[in-house]
C-alpha cells in the first residue's frame, strides 16, 4: 500500500530524516518506534505531505506522490491523526467529523456507523466544542475524524501519548478492530513499546532520523534493538 | 558518588531551615545556611541532587516552631504576625541562595493551563536538564521567566530578590538571563561576528549604539567567543549562510557575549548530526562552569552526556527531579513521557 | 576623515552627483544661454529640484522600512507638516501684497473675518522660527506617534494601517476651515523667501540646489546611521525583534529614533518642495500620496541607499512623462508597478542588482574554494 | 416627502369628493342652502352668522366654500344672488358649485360680486374649518385639525374644541385635542389654574413647539401659580427633547455604524479570517455601486417599469461582479503572497489603483446618478425623531447581510471548510479539504459581500471612482477595532464606532468628530492591539 524509499527530509538546514525508507500493507498494523526526537513524526509528515522531502520517494500503491498537497493526499486515502490531535477546538465534535467529509462524493457524505461503534463516547458528545474535550477523547474523536475520510491508509502519530490507560485499551481494540474489518493499512508511530508489540505485524525502530532495525515485533526483545529504544 | 553525599547535605540544610531547633528561631538558621555558604561550583552542579522542591507555603513548620516558644509573645495577633515574619524570612533565605526560583507559578492560556503550580529551584553555578512531553510547559517556563509572558500567580526570583515578574523582556536580558530559542534566531542578514558584536554586554542605548566605536577590548572579547564556539573562520560570514549546526552554536555564542549569569537553552541539538550533538554538549559543559544553565532537550542521550540533575514537566508541573538514572526509572516518567 | 572609511565608496559617489547635480543644473540654467545644447530650461530646474525633495522623501521612509521593517503609510504626514511650516513662513511674508492687503493676517483669514494672527502662527515670520519647527514639528509628531505605537508593541500590519489613519486624521483636520491653515485651498500666493522673488528663475535654482544639498546631507546621515553600530542593530530588528529584546536591547527606542530621525527628514523635504511648488494644501496629507512613496522606495530598492533616490526620480519622472503624453494610463501603470514590484521584485532594481552581484561573488568563491580545497587536498590528507 | 405625498392627495381627494356618511346623517341642515346665504349684500355680522351655521353643520363639504372665502374666491351673482366658487380665466370668471366643485360655466367678471371679507372674517373661516374638521369622519383628519389648531392657539377654539373632545372617541386623536385646547387656554384669559393645567398637558407633549409656545407664555405671564407651572413644564420638555436628541443620535450612530459595517464585513473575511490586507477592498464595494448603476441604466432604457426592483437585482449582480474580480485577485496574485501581509498590502494596493482608472475609463470620473426607489425614500418620525427609509433599510440590510454571512460560515459545507481553514490550516489540508479552493472561494465571498455592500452604499453616497477609497481605511479600523477574525466583533465595532461618532459630532463638529475617532482608535489598538474581541486564530503578525 505505502513505501516510502531512500527519503531525506530537512528542516531549513536540519536533517531529520536519513535516507529512511519504511512499507506498510493492506490489512497490516505497522509500527514505528523510537525515542522522542528521532524523526518519527517527520516521516509522517512527509508521508501526509506537511513537510517536503529533498530526496526519495513516497508512494502509494505503486503510485509515487511527488510534491503532491497534503489534501491531494487524503483524497488518495490518507487519513490522518496527528501527534497532539489537533483537534479543530472551536468546531463542535459533530462538525470536526464533518471536515472529513471534504474528499467524499456527495453520496458518501455520512458519517460511518463503526465510528460511534468503536467510539460511543463521542455520540453523547456532538455539539460540545472539540476544544472542551479531554484528551482522551479527543483521541477517539480524532481518529473517528479520519476514519469519516473512508481512508485506505491510517496514520496515526502516537496515539497514546499523554492519555489515560484505560482508553489506550479503547484505542488499541479500535485499532484491531480496523485491522481485522477494513483491511485497510495502519502506520502507527509510538514510543510505547507495549502497545506495539501487541498489535504490530511489522516494526521500525528509529534512531537520530535513521531506520536501525526492520522485522517482526518479536525482534524488539533483542537488546540490540532495545538500545535504541531506551535512554 | 562523593556528589551524592554533597548533594545529601544540601537537602539536609534545608530540612534544617524550616524547623529551627535552638533558642533563637532565626538566627542559627541563617547561620546555618550561610555555613552550607559558597561550595564548589562543580560540587553542586553535578549533584544528583536529592533536594525536593522548595516548599513555599507560609504556614508548616514555623507555625509549629513558634507555638514551641509561647513566651515569646502571649497575644494571639502579634503571634500571627510573628509566624508571617518568620515565615516570610523563611522564604527569602530559601530563596536567597538560590540563582532562580520559581515558586507556585501558574499560567493560562484561554482556559488551558499551561504551567500549573511550577515551583523550580535553580542554584548558582548549576547545570539543569529539563525534560518532557510535548506541552507540557516548557516554553511557556521559559517565557515566564525570561518576561515574555507574565504568570497568572506565582513568584519568580532572580538571584534571591529580584522579581521577575515585574520586568520585561530587555531588562531581564541585561540582568544576565540569556535564553536560546528552539529554532535558532539569529541575524541573518548580519554576519556572524556582528551577531556577536551585537550582543556583546555593554551600555544598550540607542545613542551610544550611534556613536559605538570598536576598540581593542571588544575585539578581544569577540575573539575569544568565535575560539569556544569554534566560528573563528567563519566570522565574516552572513548568519544566513550557516549550517543548522553553526546558527545553533552562534546563538549560544551570542548568549556567552551577553556575559549571563544563567542561560536558557530550549532544544539546542534538534536536527544536529552526532558529531555536532557531542560537540554541543561538550560546550554546554564548558559554558557551565562558569554560570548557570537550563537546557531543555528531548534528546535522552544528549542529556545523559550532559550528565545533571534533571527535573521532568508533565502539564505545567514538575514530575520527576534529580539524577538521570533516578528520573528514567520513575514509574511515572515513564508512563507520560519515555514510553513503556 | 573617518567618513570615508566608514561609509564605503558607493555612498561617496551618490553625495558626489547629487552635489554635482546641484552646482551644474543650476549653472546651466542660469549661466548657458537659451539656444546651448547643454542648457537646461527653468521648467526642468522646478521640475527636476521637486523629485529631488521626493527623494529625500523616500529615503526618510527608507530608513524605516528598508532597515528597521516598519512600513509607514503616514509618511506623507510628515511631508506635509514640513511643507505647511514653510508655507506658513511664506504667507507671512507676503505681508500687505495680498489681495486683501492685510499687513499681517493671509488673505483667507481676512475673508473668514478673522481679528487677529492664531498664537500658533506667531514668529513664522522669522526664518530661523519656520526653520526651527520645519524640524520640530514632524520630529514630534514621530516621537509621540512613535512612542505609543513602538511602547505597546504595535507591528507590522497594525502599525501601517494606524500610520495611515493618522495621515488621515491630519487630511480631515487640514480640510476645515477654522484650524487656520487655509482649509482645503491651503496655503498659495507666496511672493518671496528671504527677500527673494519666490518666481524668479534664480531663486529656483536656489532651491533646487539647496535641495540638492538637503538631499546629499540627508544621504550621508542615512549613511552614517545605518552604518553604525546602531544601524546594525536597526536590522536586527527588523529579522528578529525578539532576538534582539533577549540580549537585552530596547528594540521600541531603536524604532523611535529612526522613525523621528525620518520624520524630520521627510519634514525637511517637504519644506524645500513647498517654495518650489508654490502651494501647500491639505491634498499633501492623503493616504494615496504616503503609499506612493511607499513604491519609489520599493522600486528603487528598499534597504539600500541609493534605491529609493533612484526610485523616487525615477518613478516621478515616468509619472510626468505619463500624465502628459497619455494622462489615462498613468493610474494603469502605477498599479501595475505595485503589483509588479511586489510579485516579481521584492528587492527593488538596486537590491536586485546587489543580490544578483554577490550571488555571483558568491559561486565564484565557492569555485575557488572548491579548487583551492581540491588542491589542498593532496598535500594534507590527514585533514 | 415624495411618499408622503400622493397619501396626502388621496385623503383629500377623499375629503372634498367623497360624500362622507356624515352628510346623510345631518340632513335637516342642507349646506347648499346654508352657503346660499353669503349671497347678496350681507354685513359682516350676517357673513359670520353664516359661517357659524356652515361650521355647525359639522358637514365637510363646506369646507371648500370656506376656504374659498377666506381666499377670497367666493362670489355671488348680480343676477341671482346665487353663490359660486370663480377663478379669473382671461378677462371672464369660470364658476364653480360651491360644495360640489362642478364647474358651471363662464361669466364676464361684471356679473359677479365678491363676497366682501375682512381679517376678523377670515379668522371665523378659519376657525369654523378647525371646527368642521374636528368633527370630520376620517380621524386622522381629525388628528391633523388637532394639530393645526394647536399651532393656532385660539382661545375662541376653546368652545368647539372643548364639544370634539366630548365626542371623541379616539384616545390619540382626543389627547391631540386636548394639546390643542391647553395652547388655546395659555393664549386665553383663563384664570391662572386651567393655565397651569394646560402647561401641565403640554409638557406631556413635550415637543419643541409646546416648548416655545410655554417659554412664550412664561416670558409674558406675570401669575407666578401659572408661570411656575409653565417652568416646570419648560423642564420636563426640555428633558424630553434631550432624550429624543439622544435617540435621534443614536439612530444616526446606528445608521452610520451600519455602513460601516457593511463595509467591513466583507474586510472581516478576508482581512480578518484569512489574514490578507487587501487594500482594493474598497474598489469591490465601488464595484457593485457601479453595477447597480449600470443595472438601473439598463432598466431605464428598457424597462422602466422594473425600476423599483432594480436594487434586488442589482444585488445578486453586483457579488457576482465583486466575488469574481476578487477571484481573479486571489488566484492571481495573493496566493503568492500569503504570510507576507505587507507585500499583500501594497500589491492590492496597486490592484486598487488600476480598478478605480479602469472604471474612471469606462464611466468617466464625475459621480453616477442612482436613483432611490420609493420604497427606499422618505422619512416617518417616531416621538420627536425623523427616520428616513433609505437609512432604515440600510440598517436592516446590514444586518441581513450580517446573519446571512454567520449562517454561511456556520451552516455550509464550505462555512465549515473555511472554518476548519482558519483554525487549523495543515491539519484542515490533511483531512482532504483542498485548502487552496476554500482561500479561493473565502476571498471571492469577502469580496462579493464587499459588492453587495456597494449596491446599499450607492443609495446614500456618491458613485463615483472614489466612492471605495472614502471605506477603505474605516473598514479596517473597524475590523481591528472589533478583534480581527471575530464577526461579531466586526459587528460591536461597527455599531459601537458608528455611535460614538455621532454623540462627538454635537460637540466636535463632523469632521472634529471622525478625527477624535480616529485618534480614540489609533490609541485604542495600542492598548489592545488585538481589538475588542481578540480570537486566536491565523493572526496577521508581521
Amino acid at each position: 500500500m505505502l513505501t516510502v524509499s531512500n527519503v531525506d527530509l530537512y528542516y531549513g538546514a536540519a536533517q531529520a530524516l536519513r535516507n529512511v525508507s519504511i512499507g506498510a500493507k493492506s490489512g497490516e498494523i505497522t509500527c514505528v518506534l523510537g525515542r522522542n526526537g528521532v524523526g518519527k513524526t517527520s516521516l509522517l509528515r512527509a508521508v501526509v505531505g506537511q513537510q517536503p522531502i529533498r530526496r526519495g520517494e513516497i508512494a502509494v500503491d505503486g503510485e509515487v506522490m511527488g510534491r503532491e498537497a497534503p489534501y491531494a493526499r487524503a483524497r488518495r486515502g490518507i487519513g490522518f491523526v496527528p501527534q497532539g490531535r489537533e483537534i479543530f477546538p472551536l468546531l463542535t465534535v459533530k462538525e470536526n467529523l464533518q471536515t472529513g467529509y471534504a474528499p467524499l462524493k456527495a453520496s458518501d457524505r455520512q458519517i460511518p456507523d463503526h465510528v460511534f461503534e468503536l467510539f460511543p463516547v463521542l455520540k453523547g458528545m456532538l455539539s460540545r466544542r472539540g476544544g472542551d474535550l479531554s484528551g482522551g477523547q479527543q483521541q477517539q474523536l480524532a481518529i473517528g475524524r479520519a476514519l469519516v475520510t473512508r481512508p485506505r491508509l491510517l496514520v496515526l502519530d502516537e496515539p497514546t501519548e499523554g492519555i489515560q490507560p484505560s482508553i489506550i485499551k479503547d484505542i488499541g481494540r479500535a485499532i484491531r478492530f480496523l485491522k481485522d474489518n477494513s483491511g485497510i493499512a495502519i502506520l502507527l508511530v509510538e514510543q510505547y513499546l507495549d502497545f506495539c508489540r501487541e498489535l504490530a505485524d511489522r516494526v521500525y525502530v528509529m534512531d537520530r532520523g535513521e531506520i536501525v532495525f526492520e522485522g517482526p515485533a518479536e525482534g524488539l526483545d533483542d537488546p540490540e534493538v532495545r538500545k535504541h529504544l531506551t535512554v | 558518588m562523593v556528589e551524592t553525599k554533597v548533594a545529601g547535605k544540601v537537602a539536609g540544610d534545608v530540612h534544617t531551615l524550616t524547623t529551627p531547633q535552638g533558642s533563637g528561631p532565626g538566627k542559627p538558621v541563617r547561620n546555618a545556611a550561610e555555613a552550607a555558604g559558597p561550595r564548589p561550583v562543580e560540587e553542586r552542579s553535578r549533584g544528583p541532587g536529592e533536594r525536593a522542591v522548595v516548599e513555599p507555603g507560609p504556614a508548616g513548620p514555623q507555625a509549629e516552631s513558634s507555638h514551641r516558644e509561647p513566651d515569646v509573645s502571649p497575644h494571639p495577633y502579634a503571634a500571627l504576625m510573628r509566624e508571617r515574619r518568620l515565615a516570610a524570612e523563611a522564604e527569602g533565605r530559601a530563596r536567597r541562595d538560590t540563582l532562580l526560583y520559581l515558586s507556585g507559578v501558574t499560567k493560562s492560556f484561554d482556559g488551558f493551563k499551561a504551567i500549573n503550580n511550577l515551583s523550580l529551584v535553580i542554584e548558582k553555578g548549576e547545570m539543569r536538564a529539563i525534560i518532557g512531553p510535548n506541552g507540557a510547559g516548557k516554553t511557556t517556563m521559559m517565557d515566564i521567566i525570561t518576561g515574555k509572558t507574565r504568570p497568572d500567580r506565582g513568584e519568580v526570583f532572580f538571584n534571591g530578590d529580584v522579581d521577575l515578574t515585574h520586568h520585561d523582556e530587555a531588562a531581564i536580558a541585561s540582568m544576565g538571563i540569556g535564553r536560546k530559542f528552539q529554532k535558532p534566531t539569529v541575524f541573518e542578514s548580519h554576519t556572524v561576528e556582528d551577531n556577536i558584536r551585537l550582543s556583546l554586554s555593554g551600555p544598550r542605548s540607542v545613542l551610544e549604539a550611534l556613536v559605538h566605536r570598536k576598540d581593542e577590548a571588544e575585539r578581544e572579547r569577540i575573539e575569544a567567543i568565535l575560539e569556544t564556539t569554534r566560528l573563528t573562520d567563519k566570522r565574516k560570514t552572513f548568519a544566513a549562510n550557516l549550517s543548522h549546526g553553526q546558527k545553533q552554536w552562534l546563538e549560544i555564542g551570542m548568549l556567552l557575549a551577553q556575559d549571563p549569569e544563567l542561560l536558557l537553552v530550549d532544544e539546542p541539538v534538534a536536527g544536529m548530526t552526532d558529531a555536532e550533538t557531542e560537540e554541543t554538549a561538550r560546550l554546554l559543559r564548558e559554558i557551565a562552569a562558569t554560570r548557570s544553565v537550563v537546557v531543555v532537550e528531548h534528546d535522552m542521550s544528549f542529556v545523559r552526556a550532559l550528565g545533571v540533575k534533571v527535573t521532568c514537566l508533565h502539564e505545567g508541573s514538575v514530575l520527576s527531579e534529580g539524577s538521570l538514572d533516578k528520573v528514567s526509572n520513575d514509574p511515572k516518567v515513564i508512563e507520560v513521557y519515555l514510553g513503556r | 576623515m573617518i567618513l570615508a572609511r566608514f561609509l564605503g565608496p558607493r555612498v561617496w559617489i551618490l553625495v558626489a552627483v547629487i552635489l554635482a547635480a546641484a552646482v551644474l543644473v543650476p549653472m546651466a540654467n542660469l549661466g548657458l544661454p537659451r539656444d546651448h545644447p547643454l542648457h537646461v530650461p527653468s521648467y526642468a530646474v522646478q521640475l527636476w529640484g521637486r523629485f529631488v525633495c521626493y527623494a529625500l522623501l523616500a529615503l526618510a521612509l527608507d530608513l524605516v522600512w528598508g532597515y528597521v521593517g516598519i512600513l509607514s503609510l503616514g509618511h506623507g504626514a510628515f511631508f506635509a507638516l514640513g511643507g505647511y511650516a514653510m508655507g506658513m513662513y511664506l504667507m507671512r511674508q507676503i505681508g500687505a501684497r495680498g489681495g486683501y492687503g492685510n499687513p499681517v493676517l493671509p488673505d483667507f483669514m481676512v475673508s473668514l473675518n478673522w481679528k487677529e494672527l492664531p498664537w500658533y502662527w506667531y514668529g513664522f515670520d522669522q526664518f530661523w522660527f519656520a526653520c526651527l519647527m520645519v524640524v520640530l514639528v514632524p520630529g514630534l509628531l514621530a516621537f509621540v506617534f512613535g512612542f505609543f505605537a513602538f511602547r505597546s508593541r504595535v507591528t507590522g500590519v497594525y502599525l501601517s494601517i494606524i500610520t495611515q489613519a493618522m495621515t488621515y486624521a491630519l487630511l480631515l483636520a487640514f480640510f476645515r476651515n477654522d484650524m487656520g491653515f487655509g482649509g482645503n485651498n491651503g496655503l498659495t500666493d507666496f511672493k518671496d523667501i528671504l527677500g527673494f522673488p519666490i518666481q524668479a528663475v534664480s531663486t529656483r535654482a536656489a532651491l533646487f540646489a539647496a535641495s540638492c544639498v538637503a538631499l546629499a546631507i540627508g544621504v550621508l546621515l542615512v549613511g552614517w546611521i545605518t552604518r553604525s553600530k546602531l544601524g546594525k542593530l536597526m536590522i536586527a530588528v527588523r529579522d528578529a525583534e525578539s532576538r534582539t529584546r533577549f540580549i537585552g536591547w530596547r528594540p521600541e527606542y531603536v524604532k523611535l529614533f529612526a522613525f523621528t530621525v525620518s520624520g524630520v527628514m521627510a519634514g525637511v523635504a517637504g519644506a524645500l518642495y513647498v517654495p518650489q511648488v508654490g502651494i501647500i494644501n491639505p491634498g499633501e496629507f492623503s493616504p494615496l500620496n504616503s503609499i506612493e512613496v511607499v513604491i519609489w522606495a520599493a522600486v528603487g530598492g528598499r534597504g539600500t541607499l541609493i534605491g529609493p533616490v533612484l526610485g523616487a526620480l525615477l518613478v516621478n519622472y515616468g509619472k510626468t512623462i505619463f500624465t502628459t503624453v497619455w494622462p489615462e494610463t498613468w493610474l494603469f501603470l502605477l498599479g501595475g508597478l505595485f503589483v509588479f514590484v511586489t510579485l516579481l521584485l521584492p528587492r527593488g532594481i538596486v537590491g536586485t542588482i546587489d543580490h544578483g552581484f554577490d550571488a555571483f561573488r558568491a559561486t565564484r568563491r565557492a569555485r575557488d574554494a572548491e579548487k583551492g580545497e581540491a588542491a589542498g587536498a593532496v598535500p594534507n590528507p590527514a585533514e | 416627502m415624495n411618499r408622503a405625498i400622493p397619501w396626502l392627495l388621496l385623503s383629500l381627494a377623499v375629503l372634498l369628493f367623497g360624500p362622507g356618511p356624515a352628510a346623510a346623517q345631518q340632513a335637516e341642515a342642507d349646506p347648499a342652502a346654508i352657503v346660499q346665504k353669503f349671497g347678496g349684500k350681507q354685513s359682516f355680522d350676517a357673513t359670520e352668522a353664516v359661517i357659524a351655521e356652515l361650521a355647525a353643520t359639522g358637514d365637510e363639504r363646506v369646507a371648500r366654500a370656506l376656504r374659498a372665502l377666506r381666499d377670497g374666491d367666493l362670489y355671488w351673482r348680480e343676477s341671482d344672488e346665487a353663490v359660486f366658487v370663480a377663478t379669473r380665466k382671461g378677462g371672464d370668471y369660470e364658476i364653480f358649485d360651491p360644495i360640489t366643485g362642478a364647474s358651471a360655466g363662464t361669466v364676464p367678471s361684471g356679473d359677479l360680486q365678491k363676497v366682501r371679507v375682512k381679517n376678523s372674517i377670515r379668522n371665523a373661516v378659519t376657525g369654523a374649518l378647525g371646527t368642521l374638521t374636528l368633527r370630520a369622519d376620517n380621524p386622522a383628519q381629525r388628528m391633523r385639525a388637532a394639530s393645526t389648531l394647536f399651532s393656532e392657539a385660539d382661545p375662541e377654539m376653546i368652545g368647539p374644541l372643548d364639544a370634539a373632545i366630548a365626542a371623541e372617541e379616539d384616545a390619540a386623536v382626543k389627547a391631540r385635542m386636548e394639546e390643542a385646547r391647553a395652547s388655546a387656554v395659555l393664549a386665553s384669559d383663563l384664570p391662572a389654574e386651567d393655565k397651569a393645567a394646560a402647561a401641565k398637558v403640554l409638557a406631556g407633549r413635550a415637543d419643541r413647539e409646546s416648548l416655545t409656545m410655554l417659554i412664550r407664555f412664561a416670558g409674558a405671564t406675570d401669575d407666578p401659580v401659572a408661570r411656575q407651572a409653565a417652568e416646570a413644564a419648560i423642564v420636563a420638555i426640555q428633558n424630553n427633547i434631550a432624550f429624543w436628541n439622544q435617540m435621534q443620535n443614536v439612530w444616526y450612530g446606528l445608521s452610520l455604524g451600519s455602513v460601516l459595517l457593511l463595509a467591513a464585513i466583507g474586510l472581516a473575511i478576508t482581512f480578518g479570517v484569512m489574514g490578507v490586507i487587501n487594500m482594493a477592498h474598497g474598489e469591490m464595494v465601488m464595484l457593485g455601486a457601479y453595477t447597480t448603476f449600470v443595472v438601473q441604466e439598463f432598466i431605464r432604457n428598457n424597462a422602466p417599469g422594473l425600476f423599483e426592483w432594480s436594487l434586488a437585482i442589482a444585488l445578486p449582480l453586483a457579488f457576482l461582479v465583486s466575488g469574481a474580480v476578487g477571484l481573479v485577485m486571489e488566484r492571481g496574485l495573493i496566493r503568492f503572497l500569503y504570510g507576507r501581509p505587507l507585500e499583500t498590502l501594497l500589491a492590492t494596493f496597486g490592484v486598487s489603483l488600476i480598478l478605480q482608472q479602469a472604471v474612471r475609463t469606462i464611466f468617466g470620473p464625475s459621480n453616477r446618478q442612482v436613483g432611490n426607489p420609493d420604497w427606499m425614500s422618505g422619512a416617518f418620525d417616531v416621538g420627536l425623531m425623523s427616520v428616513t427609509w433609505n437609512r432604515l433599510w440600510i440598517i436592516v440590510f446590514a444586518l441581513v447581510v450580517f446573519l446571512a454571512l454567520l449562517a454561511v460560515l456556520n451552516r455550509t459545507p464550505l462555512g465549515l471548510q473555511m472554518r476548519a481553514v482558519t483554525q487549523n490550516r495543515r491539519m484542515a489540508a490533511a483531512m482532504g479539504i483542498r485548502t487552496p479552493w476554500v482561500d479561493a472561494m473565502t476571498f471571492a465571498l469577502g469580496s462579493g459581500i464587499a459588492g453587495i455592500a456597494g449596491v446599499a452604499l450607492s443609495q446614500i453616497d456618491n458613485v463615483s471612482p472614489n466612492l471605495g477609497q472614502s471605506y477603505i481605511i474605516d473598514s479596517f479600523l473597524v475590523v481591528v477595532f472589533g478583534g480581527v477574525g471575530n464577526l461579531w466583533g466586526t459587528l460591536v465595532g461597527a455599531m459601537s464606532l458608528g455611535v460614538v461618532n455621532k454623540f462627538l459630532e454635537p460637540y466636535a463638529g463632523a469632521v472634529l468628530g471622525k478625527i477624535v475617532v480616529l485618534v480614540l482608535i489609533i490609541l485604542f489598538i495600542q492598548k489592545r492591539p488585538r481589538g475588542l474581541f481578540a480570537q486566536k486564530g491565523r493572526f496577521v503578525d508581521a
